[in-house]
């Protein structure tokens, strides 16, 4: 779950991290009231995306009007496909300097990985690929967590010695969003450390592990409909599919995620565009489909759909007849191909030619024919 | 020989006596694997299968002499499943459960460093296959045929297929190994083309590869080295969408790699051959 | 720190641990008040140490009546040198099964050690010896805490693998307390399985590690001041000093643990019996030697002083001034002998000599002395 | 020779500029000892007692090459200090520290598994002193002289009485050990006599222990097996009061082990001659 900055906040503020005084506005009056209470203020889209900065969705407001002008102008832009629900209006801090502090999974390490650079700020993937060696990293052992030694040596090696008693409790801190949230990336960038010499988190990202959504339902509870996405992603998570919209006209349907990647590369090469990502998992049950067969229709831009199933210990009759009976229910009349392979193939193809829908025998057959077909 | 599962491997299930677990042992039996005993705590002494359930896994290995195990239990117990299992002395751990927290298996994966002798396959994988032999978790045996065609592979079903075009082709497998779809992973590409590397019997390795991390990229610079096999890899979700990034520290941590773009052109470096269908895979693999 | 029963109950109970219904009472009032409300209860003395149930310190009451004769026969009573100051009164469990847990610090090993055995109660001691084999025992790692499946693995070695699915539970509850109180011993014994298959904890022992009291202020000051014990002990904690009452007439002052162990070893080979241990560290620094003998002095049993130094750092005329001069601002009239080794020995010794303080040349000979001069 | 403090060994002190620290760390010096550097983090770059600062062990050892250190740091960082010193490669961990809370020092032991070829003396013990080449801790050189005598010890200032007694009957000492009196400890009775037995300037061994635990039965189960050393062996607290017991679980674990005449008996049962008095042990040592 990825959540909102003043939620993120809000997560790492309770952990004891400090951050500035905030407020939420879902309206212009709300953030001009803010501004009002707080003075100067950044007003800030809240999307759970990165780049809203350069898309214009963080203005600064130094008085109530500014701040209402602002919020108008912010709330309901469209950044990168999420339409702002609602902006964050957060007192400007007195910046000395700007640090990076942030962990994520390492997969290629198999573990947490906490990462402080001196260099904080917008162009910390810069400074990753120009200068890594200004990042100094820790992978702390996953039951100890981090030491207070290693803590203070990673603030030696990233040039913070001097703020070292100020840093190790605050990363400490941050680390708990993982024992506690089971987060998968946590990050303060920029992480302020005022002219005063206080640490306060100037912006703040919480990703936490879906896997694991099941020892933290407050969290979802608290934060999961706020957002405002993708209505086919949104409609997917109700029926509990692994489902990702794209640009293109041809919807997409695969039983595992490597066939269904599979899938996607092969109607590029044909020349189509995929409408979407749609793993229906191994067991390619008739509910299922009917479901992603759902999403998929709804998609106004949709010319066609390619539905590629390797049958394992599921039987191709099965899936067969499961489809057939999705798309008439759905009263589905765009083409449709199916690349059915594996345990009772021929009987499945049968069935769907029995039925009207075209077979394939291999999934680059079944591209082109799709591609062929929604021209 | 072929590799990890071998006519000496005697396996147990954990959660055998589960819906999932149930089925897939009775699938395992079937596919001629030595099934000695299953792991539910609170229903030892009973039976289920014809073999003989057990309280825990130490109690399990002590009675039966298993050395290897297939985990079914749902995820809030897996990764404490894994632990058992090593803690037991088990050399062969194949998680088949999807969904277990990341988090969790971090801890799992330093757990198992005080168990050197211990092989993690998975988790959210499809286990293994030895032809002939026997399997653990849930690859469909029935396209499977035995032969001198390792593959290795991050994706269940894209295993399958080409196992199956493989068969039908007239070129049959030693091992089949689905590493699994997790970021954090047992077994890991390397590990496998190591294996291989060292099985007599396999002469020749399929490597299905997907986006993301960097283990393709680690397994192509070990093939650099020198290799015996004729290797082909393959890699999908080369059109797969960035997904929309919140912070940087994943792109910190990944820079570069981790794309279909690098570990195609990383296999390509080393002279393996690069299928772009699976169909290619097969005649890549046939040709002489 | 040794907290009483109902201390204990308190912090486990906070920790999620199952008790029986239970109340403090000071007064035989308290307690009749108490049954009237818990109905029948068990009147049970509160004292930090073991043995008390022997000792007539738990009595069972039907009546409120009978619990105010309890409490009026078990207040004040002296159970192995403690004043029972309150008595705790407790719902009466129907006991189905009595089980034993616990753990405490195995310095062998160096790690916790947990302990399960389904032959609760009081003789577990002796099913200790008798058959070790009926307690199964798990050392957790000190970083992880103990894994569930080790829990289960414990239960069923212990016989109670039945009840693995509400005892797993309690373990990790009852092992919080190192976790978050630095206990270094915590028993649940009985841990009764009540005939509604409940698990309640029929009496608790908690002692925290005296080292970590900085960290655990709160516990001190909820706890601290309830205990009636030693007057002497009470006044040397008052005064930081390492002080251990004994039965006999010698007063002893050692720079060490050993050595304070090693001189009473050697004023009992010497026929006397000493009247309490005082460690007062390496230093022997003046202000720590005037402490040490004003509280042996409280004691009106010490007929005299055995006082052995040796100086490594600390010089032997320093220590021997300071102890002349404590002596002389105490008023001390008693015999005090002085074996005063290591540096500046010499020295140390003639300042003794010209004060009228008996100085020895051994620590043997220093107890031969002090013998003599207090038959 | 001596053991674990020799010519080569390169010392620093973590909490040297504390008034602790700084008064034994420049004792030290005065001894002969190597000292090369401190630590304290923030302070790093100055100077003390004319050796370099350092703001963490691991730079010390990068710029010196320091091999041991002596620890005087306060209680609550004392394990932190500890696990920095075996992380940065430290091999000789001398910790003075008194009042270490229990828990943190079993979670250091866990700990120092990772650092095999780390040793940790103490906590809450007096160091080590080989006379004539230098110390670590606060053991009172003045009363050392070098010779054929290794003593370890649980107890300060019966080691010192020992040592002085020794040196006033013309035997001097291969090295001093202080193991300290903590519950949860590194170096153990055992390891040093292992240690001294083979140290070829070794021929005698005083042994002083004290009740509690069982390190010094293990020390006596291990000379029983052979000894080229002529051995004594010293219990203090034969008429310490027993403890008053709460619970069940300390004896549960301790058992009959731990009494001075547990000990004692263990040390006979091996020929080892065991002293009654401080004066004993040097009588029994240097009588032919």
């Amino acid at each position: 779950m990825k959540l909102l900055e003043y939620q993120a906040k809000e997560v790492l503020s309770a952990l004891g991290v400090p951050i500035p005084p905030g407020r939420v506005a879902r309206t212009p009056e709300e953030a001009a009231a803010a501004a009002s209470d707080l003075g100067p203020v950044a007003v800030k889209a809240q999307v759970p995306v990165g780049g809203r900065g350069k898309a214009g969705g963080i203005k600064l407001a130094r008085t109530p009007d500014e701040a209402r002008l602002a919020a108008e102008q912010i709330i309901g832009m469209d950044i990168k496909g999420f339409r702002v629900p609602l902006v964050y209006c957060e007192g400007v801090l007195d910046i000395g300097q700007e640090v990076y502090l942030g962990f994520t999974v390492d997969r290629d390490a198999r573990a947490n990985v906490l990462m402080l650079s001196a260099k904080g700020g917008m162009e910390i993937e810069q400074v990753a690929e120009e200068s890594p060696e200004a990042i100094a990293r820790l992978y702390p052992n996953p039951w100890r967590g981090p030491l207070d030694f290693e803590l203070n040596q990673l603030a030696w090696e990233a040039g913070l010695g001097q703020q070292a008693r100020a840093l190790v409790p605050l990363v400490k801190k941050l680390y708990r969003a993982i024992t506690e949230y089971d987060a998968i990336t946590a990050e303060i960038n920029p992480l302020v450390i005022t002219r005063q010499g206080e640490v306060v988190a100037g912006d703040a990202k919480l990703e936490t592990d879906e896997n694991a959504a099941f020892r933290h339902r407050d969290l979802e509870e608290r934060y999961g409909d706020v957002l405002e996405g993708d209505p086919y992603e949104m409609e997917a998570k109700k029926r509990n599919l692994t489902y990702v919209s794209l640009d293109g006209e041809i919807g997409i349907i695969g039983n595992g995620a490597g066939l269904c990647m599979g899938t996607l590369d092969l109607v590029q090469r044909a020349g189509g565009r995929a409408a979407n990502f749609c793993d229906i998992g191994g067991g390619a049950k008739a509910e299922v489909v009917e479901n992603a067969l759902a999403v998929i229709l709804m998609n106004p831009k949709v010319r066609g759909v390619l539905m590629n199933v390797f049958g394992g210990i599921t039987r191709g009759d099965e899936v067969a007849r499961g489809l057939v009976q999705a798309r008439d229910s759905l009263g589905m009349r765009l083409p449709l191909v199916v690349r059915l392979s594996g345990t009772n193939q021929e009987e499945g193809r049968a069935i769907l030619e029995q039925n009207g829908i075209a077979p394939a025998a291999s999934g680059w057959e079944a591209a082109r024919k799709i591609v062929e077909l929604t021209r | 020989m072929a590799i990890l599962l071998h006519s000496g491997t005697q396996v147990i299930v954990q959660g055998i006596t589960g819906r999932e677990g149930s089925f897939h042992a009775q699938q395992m039996q079937l596919a001629g694997t030595s099934l000695v005993g299953g792991v539910n705590p609170g229903k030892g002494g009973t039976t289920h299968l014809e073999v003989p359930i057990f309280n825990t896994v130490a109690e399990a290995v002590r009675e039966t002499g298993a050395n290897a195990t297939g985990i079914f239990v749902p995820p809030p117990f897996a990764a404490d499943a894994i632990m058992e299992a090593a803690a037991a002395g088990i050399g062969l751990i194949v998680t088949i459960t999807e969904g277990i927290p990341i988090q969790d298996m971090i801890k799992v994966k330093d757990f198992l460093k005080g168990f050197p002798e211990a092989c993690l396959l998975g988790p959210n994988c499809p286990g293994l296959l030895t032809p002939g032999v026997g399997k653990i978790g849930i690859i469909p045996q029935r396209f499977a045929s035995p032969g001198p065609v390792g593959i290795v592979s991050r994706s269940g079903t894209l295993t399958y297929e080409t196992m199956a075009a493989l068969t039908a082709a007239g070129m049959g497998q030693s091992t089949i190994v689905g590493i699994g779809g997790d970021p954090v992973l047992g077994l890991s590409f390397s590990d496998a083309v190591q294996l291989f590397e060292s099985d007599p019997e396999t002469t020749h390795l399929a490597v299905i590869g997907e986006i993301g991390g960097s283990d393709e990229e680690r397994a192509a610079e070990l093939l650099a080295r020198a290799t015996r096999l004729r290797v082909v890899a393959f890699i999908s979700g080369r059109t797969a969408p960035e997904g929309k990034r919140m912070g940087h520290a994943g792109a910190i941590v990944s820079g570069n790699r981790g794309t279909a773009k690098s570990k195609e052109e990383a296999f390509r470096r080393t002279g393996v051959a690069v299928a772009e269908t699976t169909d290619e895979i097969v005649e890549l693999l046939t040709k002489s």
